[in-house]
């Protein structure tokens, strides 16, 4: 077996250091004294605060979608562990919001939980908030389990949409819709084709095969659909969209945005061939793309591999996704 | 078992579950995202940290009260709240108690479960460490009458019976759900890590009487 | 030993394959015909034509810098192939250009010949160009010997300045010279800890032992200054860095842009890292960051590493840099 | 050897490049960037297909100089340019040329050295196939005499010595220039397939001796 292979200092401490050094890529940021977690410098108040975090190794995940037109504030835990609620209840308290707290985090259960445990804790100091788990990955579990599905890497289309709709609308509960409206037209699947580890770990989190994949792989090496021998990339991309395709009901005319995402280590040659086959998926389908993003977005550690996520467009959320934003991973 | 006694229990259980890391890792490594024992040793060594020569406490309930703190405020991932909770829910059950009895162990297992249930939903069988936890406070209730000294050893065995089984279960919650069917024949590293606590606790009370 | 692993389709189709998903994802831009080449759909032929281009594998580089603000143009050759001398050709009569063509391209024998066969082809037309070697990568040759540098991640700056120059400037003379002047500022270097594989072959270019890295490394694998056993993230950044800063003879007040660029298959968290000792190492020259990038904007397939390029600002240089550019890799 | 046995000749030696892709790809992956294999058989497979049963050509010159421009314009690569160029410039050299005569050979090896030095600015010693080039050239300027067919072999003898010579050299230029004394020992890449092209065309005129 082959052994991860990583230019580190310690790896006990790659959390505390990848967020120093994206902090100082994000000079819009203020980081929170002593914690992995950051607010905007130029927040508003008055705004409804969008906050959102998750554990670490998912860079540019979540530091990367805070700022002008995205999320308020960020908390990042270990690596693939979720931050303490008192580091997200400082966080929360670092922006003094006045107009409640919308958090935005991926659907697993140590995220669940640490912020389950922050929101009672803000309702203790009378700051109110909403919670939405994002649960994209149409392959984690079947239309019927929606709050067993897990989230990767369409949190960009949710956080883009909610940090837009708090930029636009006063009120509270106008924020939350538009989110969770947002949330229900992304659809996300992914494929592995090599395994992360750790750093701290001298060993990968789960083995594939030379000659095998894994469509459905979730950000932690939680499997998919089971492990398959390797085919060509079209018959891969062919099965996602399909899978995103039948859960977003889409149909001809339809309109969405599409993010082809690196999991870690694949060719950006291996992105821009998947992203071929997605676009001509489409067009025969008579879905339309209004915008294509194909990149490191959403990773996990060095995994091979890729995922899709489409963002079926109405007018709120084309007029959303129009607006202006401006972070580390995403400025449009 | 006094505070006193029990602050020193607790700062060797803690630096026993930190030497636990490579072991608990395998086990996340094989149904997880492999990070269980790295945030046990996190949690662990700064409850060790804590529970240092000026560490001092009114009582047995605020010793294990203010672990619970420490826990849920440095490990993060699912068995920071977990863990944080069963320490923090079952410490305020026996708030006060001048002494870790048999039954103030019973008592914090069983407050303990039930928050941790309510917290994160899952319930027996659902290949946790509540599958460790829910044997271990049964049979604490059970020999409530027993010294402390004397019932730990078979608290250890329910919740070491209760990881075993946890083998033949199917994952339904936590990073390991949708392994599904891979999950069968591997243990449930909470499970584990539940049991360690009570088993760390069993050897300390040995070596004393030992000495 | 270790085989490559991608999920592709045809292995000798890559070139065209990503070419093809490449330009689904840029809407600006309008392809050439049967060739893997494309031109700015708003290209003005009054303006001075910036034209780029290489051998595949490099993704997002050329293409991703093609567009407002940036390069006007871009010819795609195989794998680690330059482009042919017909490619070239047509790509700039594409662009009708009125106010002479500026190449832009990285200095290697294989791109050097291919585009001066093109120039003295398109001089035969009645097209004057003037070509701009980059030649940014400190360890691949001795001050001494500048025509030797290899070219890697810092054409980001060069293409950014020219492009800049050429939205601003009339005068061609003028925007050769800011480009020129660019690439003096402009110094990278970079470190591999894995080796890449053209997709054709089922072995990987160079090897690398478990232990060891390679500080100066090119993006094809040729050798910097030698293996030496892996170390810290720390040091390794502190030896790179300090290369740059004597190559830019950088002191105390003086400013820059850097990006810390991934080879192919480094984690973000490697990036960020280094970022990290990147910006300790000009903090403590005195130095200060104008703006700071860290991704995937210069890749060698998969290979695992980072290449760190720091941009040496004046007045001049921060201007162009200011002006606003879109394309498929960077938007500012 | 008249213009349609030399377009036969030139299909059989095209055919055979693009067979020798693995061989070349393992010397470029030793001390280049591995796809000097791959431009080989790009160009060379094109050339093939142009050279089909509608291919004609006025002369001698006019076949190697379509080969030559076919080279240029799909190869890419420092390969296309170089062997492109030695293709378009040797056959200018000898244009109208009905016959490939030892002293057309030569007179095509020597006008396409001096273009493809001019071109990439290398020269002998630099461990490029100008080191099997040139000492072929010279072979077949001595051999000016004797017919093609007696002479060939000889040639191939002298660019195969230059490969040979190769691997004592330290690369200059190209991808290799860097290896530098990593190099050392190993041949270049381009000098093979130059030794190759030659010994293909021995081949095809023994093949045709033996028939
Ligand atoms: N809902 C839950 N209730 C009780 N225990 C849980 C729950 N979810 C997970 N766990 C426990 O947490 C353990 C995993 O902990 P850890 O690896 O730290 O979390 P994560 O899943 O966030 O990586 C599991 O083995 C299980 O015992
Ligand atoms: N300046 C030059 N003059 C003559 N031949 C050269 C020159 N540079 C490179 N070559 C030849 O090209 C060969 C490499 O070809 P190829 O692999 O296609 O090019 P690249 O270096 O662009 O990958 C070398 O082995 C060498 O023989
Ligand atoms: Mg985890
Ligand atoms: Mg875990
Ligand atoms: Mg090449
Ligand atoms: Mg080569």
């Amino acid at each position: 077996m082959s052994k991860p292979k990583k230019l580190l200092n310690d790896p006990g401490e790659v959390a505390r250091e990848q967020f120093e050094g994206f902090m100082l890529a994000a000079p819009h940021l203020e980081a929170l004294p002593g914690m992995t977690a950051a607010i905007r410098k130029d927040f508003r108040p008055d705004k409804v605060a969008v906050v959102t975090g998750g554990g670490a190794g998912h860079e540019p995940m979540y530091g990367g979608y805070v700022g002008e037109g995205l999320a308020d504030a960020v908390s990042v835990g270990d690596v693939f562990a979720a931050p303490s609620p008192d580091v997200i209840v400082e966080t929360c308290s670092a922006l003094s919001p006045q107009n409640g707290v919308l958090f935005v985090y991926g659907n697993y259960a140590g995220d669940n939980m640490n912020y389950d445990i922050a929101a009672e804790l803000l309702e203790d100091e009378g700051i109110p908030s909403h919670t939405i788990r994002i649960n994209d990955d149409v392959i984690s579990a079947p239309p019927s389990l929606l709050e067993e599905r897990r989230g990767i890497a369409g949190a960009l289309y949710v956080l883009k949409a909610a940090g837009a709709a708090a930029e636009t609308y006063s009120e509270f509960d106008e924020v939350v819709a538009a989110a969770e409206k947002a949330l229900k037209h992304t659809a996300s699947a992914g494929v592995a084709i090599a395994p992360c580890a750790i750093p701290r770990n001298d060993s990968f989190n789960f083995e594939i095969a030379a000659d095998e994949i894994e469509i459905g792989m979730g950000l932690h090496g939680e499997p998919g659909v089971g492990k398959s021998k390797i085919s060509s990339s079209d018959q891969v991309v062919d099965q996602i969209m399909e899978a995103l395709a039948e859960d977003l009901s889409l149909k001809a005319g339809d309109e969405v945005c599409m993010l082809v995402n690196n999991l870690g280590a694949s060719t950006q040659m291996e992105l821009l061939i998947a992203n071929r086959a997605a676009n001509l998926y489409l067009q025969q389908l008579g879905v339309s793309v209004y915008d294509n993003l194909v990149g490191n977005y959403c990773t996990s550690l060095e995994m091979s591999g890729f995922s899709i996520s489409l963002f079926k467009l109405d007018e709120q959320l084309k007029a959303l996704y129009d607006q202006p934003c401006q972070s580390f991973a995403l400025r449009r | 078992m006094n505070t006193q006694e029990t602050i020193e229990m607790m700062r060797s259980v803690a630096h026993a579950m930190v030497q636990s890391e490579p072991m608990l890792t395998k086990f996340d490594q094989a149904i997880g995202d492999g990070d269980h024992g790295l945030g046990i040793e996190r949690g662990f060594s700064n409850v060790e940290a804590m529970l240092d020569e000026s560490f001092s406490a009114a009582d047995v309930g605020q010793v294990l009260q203010k672990i619970g703190t420490k826990l849920l405020s440095t490990m993060g991932g699912a068995s920071g709240a977990i863990f944080g909770t069963l320490f923090r829910a079952g410490a305020k059950s026996i708030a006060g108690a001048p002494q870790l009895t048999t039954e103030a162990l019973a008592q914090f297992l069983t407050a303990g479960l039930t928050a941790v249930c309510q917290r994160g939903g899952a319930s027996e069988g659902d290949k946790t460490m509540i599958d460790a936890l829910a044997p271990a406070a049964r049979k604490a209730a059970e020999l409530a009458e027993l010294e402390f000294e004397q019932a730990i050893a078979q608290v250890v065995e329910a919740a070491e019976q209760g990881v075993e089984q946890t083998k033949e279960m199917v994952a339904t919650t936590g990073k390991a759900k949708t392994l599904g069917e891979r999950s069968l024949g591997h243990p449930d590293p909470g499970a584990i890590s539940m049991s360690l606590i009570l088993k760390f606790m069993a050897e300390h009370v040995d070596a004393k009487v030992a000495v």
